[in-house]
């Protein structure tokens, strides 16, 4: 019954960690209008976590450049299970219009292994209210295999 | 009744007590090469000499007899005291007790602590004659020993400030201790003089029957020049920055002997002095006289303490800040007060010796005591580390240690003081105490956190835990430090109010010297009644439930279920959070750790650091203008 | 027999009512609805009022990482003792006129024992030995050194106040000062006390380190400060002491200038003090929190040595002379 | 120390919330939102522009050759994963095949699900017509022939590829520079106009692009 309401509230409270991979700042701006009044991302217990120990999920954005690319998997790596990661717009996808150049590691995928993507250039809140909702049930599934 | 039976009743323990410990002196210096024979002479002189302290708290504490030993038997003759006198009342003999256990337990650290350091021999002469000097200060009864004994102590410790005299500053701080404790030492002399060249009497009983009442110039002056001698030797304001620089260089286990023993003597002092020779405690301007100095020190050195970035240094400053809570407890002149203050005192000695022992610890494994240059040390030593932490408790009040009944008490007594008296200033003097406990454990955590926790530097890797022998020095005063915490109620009606009572009974202190009392009113009716409550047992009993529960409810919901990193290999998983950055060492340092406190008060911070110039002649002439200030006082007020 | 009786009855005092599951239930809905408070007047929906809960069970059911420059007892064992000490605190503080533990523990007596909650918080993070947490460490200190003077005063002022109505001259026991305002009335109507209530009100969202009071956890600068490598079921104790130390705080508030409006029956009197303690919370730090930004922790300092330490000496000294 | 919005606050405490309850009311995008690719493979003839203006390399076409002259399966993929939205390609596009929607639920869990593919099947190139090839020789008989009535118009070829009227023609090259597949040489200097046809994907662009009408499809 305990474990059953650990996994209940898991998918009721997911904190986000943000990860700016070399973004161009588009797909970051969208990802705090979630939170702003209008889109009110809290009110499904949605709230950005300033350290990835308190972190569930992780919004990657922006091409993964040569130069985040260990600090992304660092910080990626420090936040405890169950974690789920989300790249948010085509940039950590596929490189987007900076695929090819000189200074990208991308995409992403290449190194973890991304649970959800949000395509979109950027996304609209909407979308990104959506790929979030999918993350939390991915949460919710992964905490249930846990133990 | 045989010679023997009589040399064994205690009448005699209190000359045994100092004797001891002078004969060990003695013994060590001429038999003291070995090191085996050095330390069993060193720990019988002071096992012997606790022993027979300890002997006395019965009759003298519980049954409230006073001693009085004429050495020789030379009574007095004509009505004067010429012979050598030592008196022990409860509140000698509560000196005496700190000074006792104080002395034992840094001699048991020395024994380790020292091994490393050549010429061994004197310092343990030099120990024990510092102790022997303290102890027979308390013990004495005659002004001019008193005096003897001073110099004595005086100038054990400046040899022993020196000892390490590689060390830098070892010398300078000697110098200037020696300098400003000369200046103290010749008031004391020039003021005992004067009081015998007015009274025809050194001995104390004697005197505190003649001297109240027909005051002259004299005897005024007298009383400046003792206050400040004592005061000189209590390191109060403004001979503060003596104690820093003496603790700084002294070994710990000498710190312990500064902290807690020279600075209780010079309590002792201004205690003897102003209630029994010249009772002039009952004036409201004596009484605000050492509730001011008292408060001053409080702050000043709480203040100072909190810029400090040298562990030493700042246990220093924070020794001569609890001295300033004593000093305004004891000049309530209340019940209460008196009792809190000895209370305090006591407290004092044992959470200071621990945290110097501490500090010591430190030392001895990583060289250094700079809070810029260690950290981390809570993984390599963590016994030391837990008995800091009580240390540190203790002295900040945290309940249920015993720095916080203690405190908890002087709050109460200045408080009550301030509404019998109607004197919004004693209400100040609460508020300055409580800030300045939480200033205390604001500086503490700060040591804390630059020492024990944070980061290890690579150059500690190899430090390892201290040896049983100092752990468990460390560990006797922790355990006195939670007992005495945990069990207010017998130690003050054990303790320190007996010792509180003897203070305000004077007339049977001059009585005991079959002198006559008639001109000194009988003991004041004393009532050590106050208003708050406070159980530790019960309380400690309500938290262990708490916990237990909670820990209970933790374990069911696999809180201790936690992964943590396995050998020594690198795991990103298992660094710290740097922002996505590679861990390397980043330590907060302790030296402005609290910028935000001292941003608003940088004036006054800038003051202070002009004003402790370190410049040995400025202190000289603090010295100076504070014996013309306290004897401009006592010749207007007297 | 009685004797086991009542210790059983002491026993239901630290685990059920004032103690531990009120404790955990009361804070929990109270920083809810502080939550949900927060975001209307921010004309957002804002969370469910449960969400409290929700954060805390994830939390027990993530992993928790200790990190390996930490030293792991003090890093996972001060979250517990930190908790247990808040929930004592809440025992000593009388319920109106029932008192489970309060003739053990005067104010001074509370005013330190609350520092040990953030003794706890200090150590933990320090043991943690993240950069971050040093900073946060430094800034908490300082928020503590801020409330403390203002909080000295408020209960001085009270104490003087119940004291010299009782004719003892001054009094500490919350006990007393809970009977006497059964008896007058509260505190609050007194003309005196009245600073000393808006100081005592801007006291709480500072010790319980609330916004805009809360540099020390500040999570966009410092990484959340003292509690940055802290993950799992220990964060979660934590945000339980934080939620706790709100109850706590505001019903010292109630037992200090709200006394006296009980009824006697114990359970009707724990409802009324949670709704007081609502009412409170929503004055005190939703409404402050609502409307003011992060403050920096030298002007926190100043705001509390000036402004409140201010109105609590006025109503001190306004008591001192038998206002 | 002024505190602003105390009004503010009190009144939105008791005022409605200004929130987009989005999971439960569902929102459209705004006009011209540009959303999810749809490609409309009837319509598209390959030609490629969209491929060669797309700027996040999210366009790939691939062109598979059938058996027995059943002419080319050309299949385009769209990458959603990679794509800027900007719509350079739909503008591009002569036969407005690509489309952009305000479908903007592009969530997925694996990078398939983001792809957007068609393929259509091309008509086999049919052999030059055989007239076209006799004629070649009695061209060259009266190719000596000095003066003689101005060629007729050529007629069209069969498989809509183009042809140009030399009479007409002015080379000016507009042609050859509009033509996508770069199928058109055209020499000013030799007044010469040559027709790749393995290039020529018979999109008609020269022949809009020729300011003379010259080129018959």
């Amino acid at each position: 019954m305990f474990k059953k309401l650990i996994q209940e509230s898991m998918g009721k409270s997911p904190w986000l960690f943000h990860i700016n991979a070399g973004s161009c700042n588009g797909c970051d701006i969208e990802l705090v209008s979630v939170l702003t009044p209008r889109y009110d991302a809290e009110r499904l217990g949605f709230k950005l976590a300033g350290s990835p120990r308190h972190a569930d999920i992780v919004v990657v954005t922006g091409p993964v450049t040569k130069q985040s690319l260990p600090r992304v998997l660092r910080a990626i790596s420090q936040v405890p299970e169950p974690r789920c990661i989300v790249t948010m717009g085509s940039c950590p996808q596929s490189g987007n219009v900076f695929r090819g150049s000189y200074s990208v590691a991308g995409p992403l995928s290449k190194y973890v292994h991304v649970d959800v993507d949000v395509a979109g250039c950027a996304p609209k809140p909407e979308a990104v209210i959506d790929g979030l909702a999918l993350a939390t049930q991915i949460l919710k599934e992964k905490r249930g295999q846990m133990k | 009744m045989s010679p023997v039976i009589n040399a064994l009743s205690y009448q005699h323990f209190p000359i045994y007590a100092i004797m001891v410990l002078f004969l060990g002196a003695f013994l060590i210096a001429v038999f003291g090469r070995n090191r085996t024979a050095r330390n069993v002479l060193a720990l019988l002189s002071i096992t012997a000499s606790l022993a027979f302290i300890l002997a006395l708290i019965r009759p003298v504490m519980l049954g409230g007899e006073i001693i009085a030993y004429w050495l020789g038997g030379r009574v007095p003759a004509g009505g004067y005291a010429i012979g050598i006198a030592l008196e022990v009342d409860a509140l000698s003999l509560f000196f005496a007790l700190i000074v006792a256990v104080a002395v034992f337990v840094s001699g048991v650290y020395s024994i380790q602590y020292m091994r490393h350091d050549d010429n061994e021999r004197e310092y343990y002469t030099l120990f024990l004659m510092l102790a022997g000097g303290v102890m027979g200060l308390v013990l004495s009864g005659d002004l001019f020993n008193m005096f003897i004994m001073v110099e004595v102590l005086t100038f054990a410790a400046v040899a022993l400030t020196a000892f390490r005299n590689t060390a830098t500053g070892a010398l300078e701080a000697a110098f200037k201790y020696l300098v400003v404790g000369c200046i103290g030492s010749t008031c004391i002399l020039v003021g005992t003089a004067m009081l015998y060249a007015q009274a025809h009497t050194l001995n104390l009983a004697q005197l505190a029957q003649l001297l109240p009442g027909n005051l002259n110039t004299a005897t005024k002056v007298a009383f400046a020049l003792l206050f400040v001698g004592f005061g000189t030797k209590a390191f109060i304001v403004p001979f503060h920055p003596l104690a820093a620089d003496a603790h700084g260089a002294a070994p710990a286990s000498i710190s312990v002997m500064i902290s807690g023993v020279l600075t209780k003597s010079g309590i002792y002092g201004i205690i003897r002095l102003t209630y029994f020779l010249f009772q002039t405690m009952n004036l409201g301007t004596m009484q605000f006289l050492l509730v001011f100095v008292g408060s001053l020190s409080m702050f000043i050195c709480v203040t100072m303490a909190l810029a400090q970035h040298d562990f030493k240094r700042l246990l220093a400053f924070h020794s001569i800040s609890q001295i300033g809570y004593v000093l305004t407890a004891v000049g309530l002149c209340t019940a209460l007060g008196v009792s809190a203050g000895l209370y305090h005192a006591m407290n004092h000695t044992l959470f200071k010796g621990l945290l110097f022992l501490a500090a010591g610890a430190v030392l001895h494994e990583t060289g250094t005591t700079d809070l810029g240059k260690l950290g981390g040390l809570s993984k390599k030593m963590p016994h030391t580390t837990v008995l800091f932490l009580i240390g540190a408790f203790s002295i900040s009040g945290i309940p249920p240690f015993n720095g916080f009944a203690s405190k908890w008490m002087v709050y109460q007594a200045t408080y009550q003081k301030a509404v019998e008296s109607g004197n919004i200033g004693f209400l100040l003097v609460t508020i300055i105490a409580l800030v300045t406990s939480v200033l205390t454990l604001a500086s503490f955590v700060k040591v804390s956190q630059s020492v024990f926790f944070g980061q290890l530097p690579k150059e500690l890797e190899h430090v390892k835990e201290v040896s049983f022998g100092m752990r468990l020095a460390m560990g006797i005063f922790a355990l006195l430090c939670i007992l005495t915490g945990l069990f207010p109620g017998l130690v003050t009606s054990y303790i320190t109010e007996p010792a509180a009572r003897a203070v305000f009974s004077v007339a049977q202190y001059i009585s005991a010297m079959g002198f006559d009392a008639s001109g000194v009113a009988a003991e004041s009716v004393v009532s050590f009644a106050h208003v708050g409550v406070w159980e530790p047992i019960s309380w400690l009993l309500i938290l262990c439930i708490a916990l237990l529960a909670i820990t209970i409810v933790a374990v069911a919901s696999k809180y201790d279920n936690v992964s943590q990193r396995s050998g020594e290999a690198v795991d990103t998983k298992y660094e710290l959070f740097y922002g996505g950055e590679a861990q390397e060492f980043s330590q907060v340092g302790g030296g402005d750790l609290f910028w935000g406190f001292k941003h608003n008060w940088r004036g006054y911070f800038d003051f202070m650091y002009r004003l402790h110039s370190g410049v040995v002649n400025d202190y000289a002439l603090w010295a100076v203008v504070d014996l013309a200030l306290v004897m401009l006082f006592s010749l207007i007020v007297l | 027999m009685t004797i086991v009786i009542s210790a059983l009855q002491y026993l239901g005092y630290v685990l059920i009512f004032p103690g531990f599951l009120f404790c955990f239930l009361a804070g929990m809905l109270l920083c809810g609805i502080d939550r949900k408070l927060v975001a209307k007047m921010q004309k957002r929906v804002g969370p469910p009022v449960l969400q409290p809960f929700y954060d805390f069970f994830k939390l027990c059911g993530k992993e928790t990482i200790v990190p390996a420059s930490a030293s792991k007892t003090t890093f996972l064992m001060a979250p517990l003792v930190g908790l247990a000490a808040l929930v004592v605190i809440q025992l000593f503080i009388p319920v109106f006129s029932f008192s489970a533990f309060s003739g053990m523990a005067d104010v001074i007596v509370i005013l330190y024992l609350l520092l040990i909650p953030a003794m706890s918080v200090i150590l933990g993070g320090a043991a943690s030995g993240s950069p971050y947490a040093g900073v946060g460490l430094s800034r908490e200190m300082v928020t503590i050194i801020s409330c403390e003077l203002p909080l000295v005063l408020v209960l001085l002022a009270v104490a003087k106040t119940v004291g010299s109505a009782l004719g003892t001259g001054l009094c500490f026991s919350l006990s007393d000062i809970a009977a006497y305002q059964a008896m007058h009335g509260s505190l609050i109507t007194k003309i005196s006390m009245l600073p000393a209530a808006v100081a005592m009100l801007l006291i709480i969202p500072g010790e319980t380190g609330n916004h805009p009071f809360d540099a020390a956890e500040a999570e966009t600068e410092i990484c959340e400060g003292l509690l940055a490598e802290y993950s799992g079921a220990p964060l979660g104790v934590y945000k339980l002491s934080h939620a706790i130390k709100m109850l706590t705080l505001t019903s010292l508030f109630v037992a200090l200038f709200l006394g006296g409006l009980g009824t006697g029956f114990v359970a009707l009197d724990g409802i009324i003090l949670f709704l007081l303690c609502v009412v409170l919370t929503a004055v005190s730090i939703s409404f402050v929190h609502a409307i003011t930004a992060r403050l920096k922790i030298e002007q926190i300092f100043k705001f509390y040595w000036t402004l409140v330490s201010g109105l609590a000496l006025i109503s001190l000294v306004l008591a001192w002379y038998g206002l | 120390m002024d505190l602003p919005f105390v009004k503010e606050a009190l009144q939105q405490l008791f005022s409605k919330s200004s929130c987009a309850m989005y999971p439960v009311v569902p929102s459209e995008a705004a006009p011209n939102y540009r959303g999810r690719i749809v490609y409309h493979p009837d319509r598209c003839i390959g030609c490629g522009m969209c491929e060669r203006v797309c700027s996040g390399n999210a366009i790939t076409r691939m062109v598979e050759h059938l058996p027995e002259d059943q002419g080319d399966k050309i299949t385009l993929t769209f990458n959603l994963g990679s794509c800027t939205f900007c719509a350079t390609c739909a503008d591009f596009c002569t036969t407005h095949s690509i489309e952009f929607t305000g479908d903007y639920h592009m969530v997925a869990t694996k990078e398939e699900d983001l792809l957007v593919s068609g393929s259509f099947i091309k008509a086999p190139r049919k052999k030059p017509a055989a007239p076209a090839k006799a004629a070649a020789p009695e061209k060259a008989a009266e190719g000596c022939a000095a003066a003689e009535p101005a060629a007729e118009a050529p007629k069209p070829r069969e498989d809509g590829k183009p042809v140009n009227d030399p009479a007409k023609c002015v080379y000016c090259t507009l042609c050859a520079r509009k033509c996508p597949a770069g199928a058109l040489t055209v020499d000013r200097a030799a007044k010469t106009w040559t027709l790749d046809e393995d290039k020529c994907v018979a999109c008609g662009t020269c022949a809009e692009a020729c300011p003379k009408n010259c080129i018959i499809l």
